[in-house]
């Protein structure tokens, strides 16, 4: 078990750092000036040349990553050449805004997702599993960017229940709770459906499969099959899901964060990217995906140690 | 007497075990599924492999057709060196020896009709000319209607699915038949029909063959030779009335006796050989004699020398320190 | 002797009316949500073909003064901020949504068969290099990509040019294809029938046509129509964010992306383009969900 | 040949009586078990022997209304234990009989055990469920039981999970489960098919030793008379969901009456036979159950279906000492000598 969990977080690492190559080789392998590609043709040349310095431009291309590496590891992701302000500061603001959007979302759907599947599967074709059904297929159609428009434009316009704009007042915690609930809401929704649709089709799979039969013919209590023998085992690839959602939503909370103006990794990337600040975005990139490596890692871990099947060929 | 068709000499497999790394493996181990077999089959003689689950006697089977690579050893069909031969030379080859499976429903590709799953073999040697007729023929030939050439596997029982891959089998007409379980996952009121089948076939296009089965009856009912299978190794080797009624081998000898007659005065009176727990892994078998740890004659020099497979008591092989001859049914 | 009562015996119980393929269809004709899907889908792509005879006006004619009516007998679904006709807009992004859909989908399917069918074929160090790079693409986070890439590849999109849109979906969306279908032929390959065509002497190309390809074909349909419905997702986000299709091709998402300023006044705006995405997403995967009944083998009972 | 053999007179254990179940497919309706009727006496080994298909399985899981759901449902009969009609129960009553009164065990214990606990967890968690015990004690019960059934070392055996078991031990595993609460009945299906003879002579053994010492009854769902042969006490065949013969087993055997039965025992290959060119064969293959006729299910294959065979369905004849047969034929002088 502990070699395995060594071995994941190698190959985390690993993918860690083809990621960061992989960024590496796309934000320069565009043609052009890097500078000026880089900086976008507004910058002033005292900014051009700054950036140039900064980034180890003149060295080569092998050179400057190896920098880039080096200095990503003890933790120092460069500087925003326009604010002059460490990446890892502009990232680290941002972090706990998207990592909090991301876990209420999910933490929803999970919340409700999972007993629906649950209950839609113990009980085939009653109006329960009709209605999830719907939901599910209803969810997954609706492209979460539009989630979040119809949802203020709903909730907030029309009705005016809840906040516009922002992520609450930063000292205010019911304020900022307040304004959670929109973003969150819709970030979750298509994982409501999706996290019942799976449950459900696992949990089907599971009552039909043998030790479930016999569990019924030893006559253990209804509970203890449903939830003890069969939910146990069908929730592990709800697990992996799980974890692979919340490292999607780290940037996929995108939308939600433009819509409602609130700040996060996902509105930042998307800004810098306009803003063509490179430098910020490899950085926000990295951590993002780090933060996904972790994730998936955790959540392979948990199964591994769920599934005695899987511990064993470890 | 003449020069066997097929020889299988110190034939070996291992299964090597992987751990997979990121771009590369680590073996860890391997499963010895077949440990240096060997065996003759004449021209025309039916030789039967019997053996328990992971004996290795698909394997062996799956070998001499090269439908897996060897780990070492040789096979020599009609003269010809087969785990030595290049493509082309082996696709020849494969013409001459086919190859019937156990499960009737995997071993049917259910996306193409009766015509083109037995025509296949036709097709890929570009023989078409009177292909419809000669499909046809083969239909007959096993018992099918040939009205059938255009339906899918689905349609058919399990019973006749084993017949349509008799026929696909012999459409090339081979000179060497290999039927791995043939019958078993058949109903015993239809298993009796293939069997028929098969025997009349074998009059018919004068067929060698190699028959596996785990089924102890089923072969004696058509082999003239059995080989008994242990661990990958062949424990006993002899004609059939030598194995079966003067088997020599403490393996053979409790293999039989777990065979249950159906006769219950005779069944409930036999003697029997109690063999204790279950056959080990090959992933780590036994030192000496592989059957020791579960024999009822095991000495000391059992877990320590391996015993070969020599002619001894009885007037067939066997691989066993103490060989006596014994009739257990 | 037994043999006429025998073969009697066996034609009597072997009689099945339909060939396999008949029956798939009756079965996916059976799927009523799978129908209406089809049905509307196959009239979303021709209203797409046909716009300009089906539009009431030219999608970019301007007519500033009645910009931002909402939905009257003129204008069906209102107009824009330029007093463009939205119904007549919604036909001919259709026209660029679908078209990107459907193109996209092909492409990561091609991709992707390839790329599983040769890793699960081959084995071997084919297959580590072309899985290792799969699991990496997975690990890229789509919209991330997908930005940065459009951000790239801006002055070409600008000038109207669709394919670098087409490139970037495939690009994020082969993955889960490739896994599939590699799955599949492992476990194809194992099947006896395979190994029975390689007894007969089948070379590895006939091996591929012949036993595995064919058996391949329903999992393909499936994920293609899914891989439309993702595809359409994605370039809806993508023209949203500004990124995608630019103004004045109009795109149901960037549609949205100029309603987007409207919100709190013209709600209508925001209204008919997401149904148009909502509706066409969901139609392709009741579409796909009723492939994958009529074709799902274990659907069937002998 | 046993202490525990049938003792004739009493009233049965079990009365099963014109049991119906049916199973909904894209076909139409299957009618899996259609009318089948026995009694199981105390103490006794009943063996149902049939082909795929015949019905034998889904009676035993008719009887535990255990036929899977939304699918499977039964349509009529009754069958009557110790007073109770089973068909009629309510969910919960018949949770309580299962396990504790009537237990199951399947062919394939390495799907029917529970793969994410360990064994000895889902023996005590069976106690459990049916008694007040406390965990220890349910824990020390199934070390014993599994000591019972011949696990070694089956204190250590008991943390392990079932994909660390052998063939052997796993079935073994399971029929410790199936007697941890000593039931009266114990329906075995295909206890053996998927194991290798020696081992399944091994399960054999422990299953017999344990009617002996515990008193039950045994059914026997096997498709393979060598097993009847050694096992059974009575034997009931069942061929396309009816039940066409029931005898004891040396009666069966010595005196097959069925054309089925006959030609079954004769097809089959068999150890202690004479070596002929070929075996004598049925020809054609098992029916479709599909919305049958009323015909005999057999007649398609048999070589002495008369006219009167397709067209009604031959009652159960009863022929002497508990003994009964459904075939048109039987009893004909006429016959007998054709055979």
């Amino acid at each position: 078990m502990w070699i395995y969990a060594l071995k994941r977080c190698g190959l985390a690492v690993v993918i860690v750092f083809c990621a960061l190559a992989a960024l590496f080789a796309l934000l320069h392998m565009i043609p052009g000036d890097p500078v000026s590609i880089a900086l976008g043709p507004r910058a002033t040349p005292e900014v051009q040349a700054r950036y140039a310095e900064k980034m180890h431009l003149d060295e080569p291309l092998v050179v400057q990553f190896g920098i880039f590496v080096g200095n990503a590891i003890t933790g120092d992701l460069g500087m925003d050449v326009f604010s002059e302000r460490s990446v890892t500061l502009i990232v680290l603001d941002q972090l706990p805004f998207t990592i909090v959007l991301a876990l209420a979302g999910l933490g929803w759907a999970v919340i409700l997702g999972i007993p629906l599947g649950c209950l839609s599967a113990v009980r085939p074709n009653s109006w329960l599993d009709r209605v999830t059904g719907l939901v599910s297929v209803g969810t997954i159609a609706v492209p979460s960017f539009l989630v979040s428009i119809w949802s203020l434009l709903v909730f907030s316009v029309m009705l005016g229940w809840l906040p516009v704009l922002g992520a609450g007042d930063p000292g205010d915690l019911g304020d900022q709770i307040y304004h959670l609930i929109l973003p969150a809401f819709a970030v979750g929704l298509g994982w409501v459906g999706y996290l019942a649709r799976l449950v459900r089709a696992s949990m089907l799979e599971v009552m039909g499969e043998n030790y479930i039969r016999a569990a019924w013919a030893f006559g253990l209590p209804r509970r203890t099959v449903v939830y003890r023998y069969a939910l146990k085992v069908a929730i592990l690839p709800t697990i992996t899901l799980i974890g692979i959602g919340f490292g999607n939503l780290l940037s996929g909370t995108v939308f939600a964060e433009i819509i409602f103006s609130r700040p996060g990794l996902g509105k930042l990337i998307f800004d810098m990217v306009m803003n063509r600040n490179f430098p910020v975005v490899q950085g926000a990139v990295l951590v993002t995906a780090a933060l996904y490596v972790v994730v998936a890692l955790v959540a392979d871990l948990v199964v591994a140690w769920t599934d005695p099947r899987v511990r064993e060929s470890l | 007497m003449s020069e066997p068709l097929l020889i299988v000499r110190d034939l070996v497999k291992h299964f090597p075990q992987y751990e997979q790394r990121i771009l590369t493996k680590r073996q860890t181990g391997s499963v010895r599924a077949v440990d240096g077999v060997n065996l003759d089959v004449m021209a025309g003689e039916t030789v039967g492999l019997v053996g328990e689950s992971g004996c290795g006697k698909s394997t062996t089977a799956r070998l001499i057709l090269r439908l897996i690579e060897a780990t070492s050893g040789s096979v020599i069909f009609d003269g010809v060196d087969v785990l030595n031969a290049d493509d082309e030379a082996l696709r020849r080859l494969r013409r001459q020896m086919q190859i019937v499976f156990q499960d009737p429903y995997a071993s049917l590709n259910p996306r193409l009709s009766v015509r083109e799953i037995v025509g296949e073999g036709l097709r890929i040697w570009g023989e078409t000319a009177d292909f419809d007729k000669r499909v046809g023929d083969l239909l007959d030939r096993v018992g099918l209607n040939r009205r059938f050439l255009d339906r899918y596997p689905h349609e058919f029982s399990g019973g006749q699915r084993q017949r349509l891959g008799i026929a696909r089998a012999l459409a090339v007409r081979p000179k060497l038949l290999v039927l791995d379980e043939p019958v078993s996952a058949l109903d015993v009121s239809v298993q009796a029909q293939v069997l028929n089948l098969l025997v009349d076939l074998r009059d018919e296009f004068d067929l060698t063959m190699i028959f596996i089965a785990h089924d102890l009856s089923v072969v004696r009912q058509i082999c003239d030779r059995v080989a008994v299978m242990y661990l990958g190794r062949i424990v006993e080797l002899g004609d059939r009335d030598g194995i079966y009624t003067r088997s020599t081998h403490p393996y053979t000898q409790a293999l039989m006796s777990a065979v249950p007659v159906p006769d219950p005065v005779h069944e409930r009176e036999r003697e029997r050989i109690p063999l204790e727990g279950d056959p080990p892994s090959p992933l780590n078998p036994p030192s000496g004699c592989r059957f020791h740890p579960r024999c009822f004659k095991a000495e000391t020099i059992c877990r320590t020398e391996d015993p070969p497979l020599i002619e001894r008591v009885g007037g067939h092989e066997c691989a066993c320190h103490f060989p006596e001859v014994s009739n257990v049914t | 002797m037994s043999a006429s009562r025998s073969d009697i015996a066996a034609q009597a119980t072997a009689a099945r009316p339909f060939s396999e393929r008949r029956e798939k269809l009756m079965l996916l004709l059976a799927n009523r949500q799978g129908m209406v899907g089809l049905v509307l889908v196959l009239a979303f792509f021709a209203s797409a073909i046909f716009a300009p005879w089906l539009a009431p006006y030219d999608p970019n004619a301007l007519d500033i003064p009645v910009r931002l009516s909402g939905p009257t007998w003129d204008h069906w679904a209102g107009t824009d901020s330029l007093g463009r006709d939205q119904f007549t807009r919604l036909l001919y992004g259709a026209r660029v949504s679908l078209g990107i859909g459907v193109s996209v989908a092909f492409l990561s399917t091609l991709i992707g068969v390839t790329v599983g069918v040769l890793a699960g074929f081959l084995g071997g160090w084919v297959e580590s290099v072309l899985m290792r790079l799969t699991d990496i693409a997975l690990m890229v986070p789509p919209l991330i990509f997908l930005i940065i890439g459009a951000r790239m590849m801006q002055d070409k999109l600008s000038g109207g040019a669709i394919w670098p849109l087409i490139f970037l979906v495939t690009v994020v969306s082969w993955m889960t294809i490739a896994r599939v279908i590699r799955g599949q032929v492992l476990a194809l390959r194992e099947r006896e029938f395979v190994e029975a065509a390689r007894a007969l002497g089948a070379k590895k190309r006939r091996i591929i046509g012949r036993a595995i390809l064919p058996n391949l074909i329903g999992i393909i349909t499936v994920n293609l129509t899914i891989a439309v419905a993702g595809a359409i997702l994605l370039e809806s986000t993508l023209s949203f964010l500004g990124l995608g299709v630019q103004v004045p091709t109009p795109t149901w998402g960037n549609m949205l992306d100029s309603a987007k300023s409207f919100i709190e006044t013209e709600p209508y705006l925001v209204w008919f383009p997401g149904l148009a995405i909502v509706i066409t997403v969901l139609c392709v995967n009741f579409v796909g969900d009723g492939l994958r009944d009529a074709l799902d083998p274990t659907q069937r009972k002998t | 040949m046993s202490a525990a053999q049938s003792d004739g007179g009493g009233a049965p254990l079990l009365r099963v009586d014109d049991l119906r179940a049916t199973y909904d497919t894209e076909g139409g309706v299957v009618r899996a078990v259609d009318g089948v009727s026995f009694e199981l006496r105390h103490g006794e080994v009943l063996a149902i022997v049939g082909e795929s298909g015949s019905g034998k399985t889904a009676t035993s899981l008719a009887l535990l209304d255990l036929l899977p759901k939304h699918i499977g449902k039964v349509v009529g009969g009754s069958a009557e234990f110790d007073g109770i009609d089973l068909t009629k129960l309510s969910a919960a009553d018949m949770r309580a009989v299962r396990g504790a009164r009537i237990a199951m065990i399947f062919q394939d214990a390495l799907t029917a055990l529970n793969p994410v606990h360990k064994v000895g967890k889902q023996i005590s968690e069976m106690i459990r469920a049916h008694q007040r015990v406390p965990r220890s004690q349910a824990w020390e019960r199934a070390v014993d039981l599994l000591e019972m059934v011949g696990i070694p070392n089956p204190r250590e055996r008991a943390s392990n999970y079932v994909h660390e078991f052998s063939g052997g031990m796993r079935q073994r595993a399971m029929i410790a489960m199936a007697i941890a609460l000593e039931p009266e009945i114990l329906i075995a299906d295909e206890p053996t098919t998927a194991l290798d003879v020696t081992v399944q002579a091994q399960v054999l053994d422990v299953l017999l030793g344990l009617r002996e010492r515990l008193g039950m009854s045994i059914i026997l769902i096997t498709h393979d008379l060598g097993v009847v042969a050694r096992a059974a006490d009575r034997v009931m065949v069942m061929y396309g969901g009816r039940k066409i013969e029931e005898q004891t087993t040396e009666g069966l055997f010595a005196n097959p009456q069925h054309p089925y039965t006959k030609g079954l025992l004769r097809s089959m290959p068999r150890l202690d036979s004479v070596i002929g060119d070929r075996l004598t064969q049925i020809p054609g293959a098992p029916p479709s159950l599909v919305n049958p006729s009323e015909a005999c299910r057999f007649a398609p294959r048999c070589d002495f279906a008369r006219p009167i065979c397709d067209e009604q369905y031959p009652a159960q004849v009863s022929i002497g000492s508990g003994s009964q047969v459904a075939c048109h034929a039987a009893g004909d002088p006429t016959w007998e000598t054709n055979t």
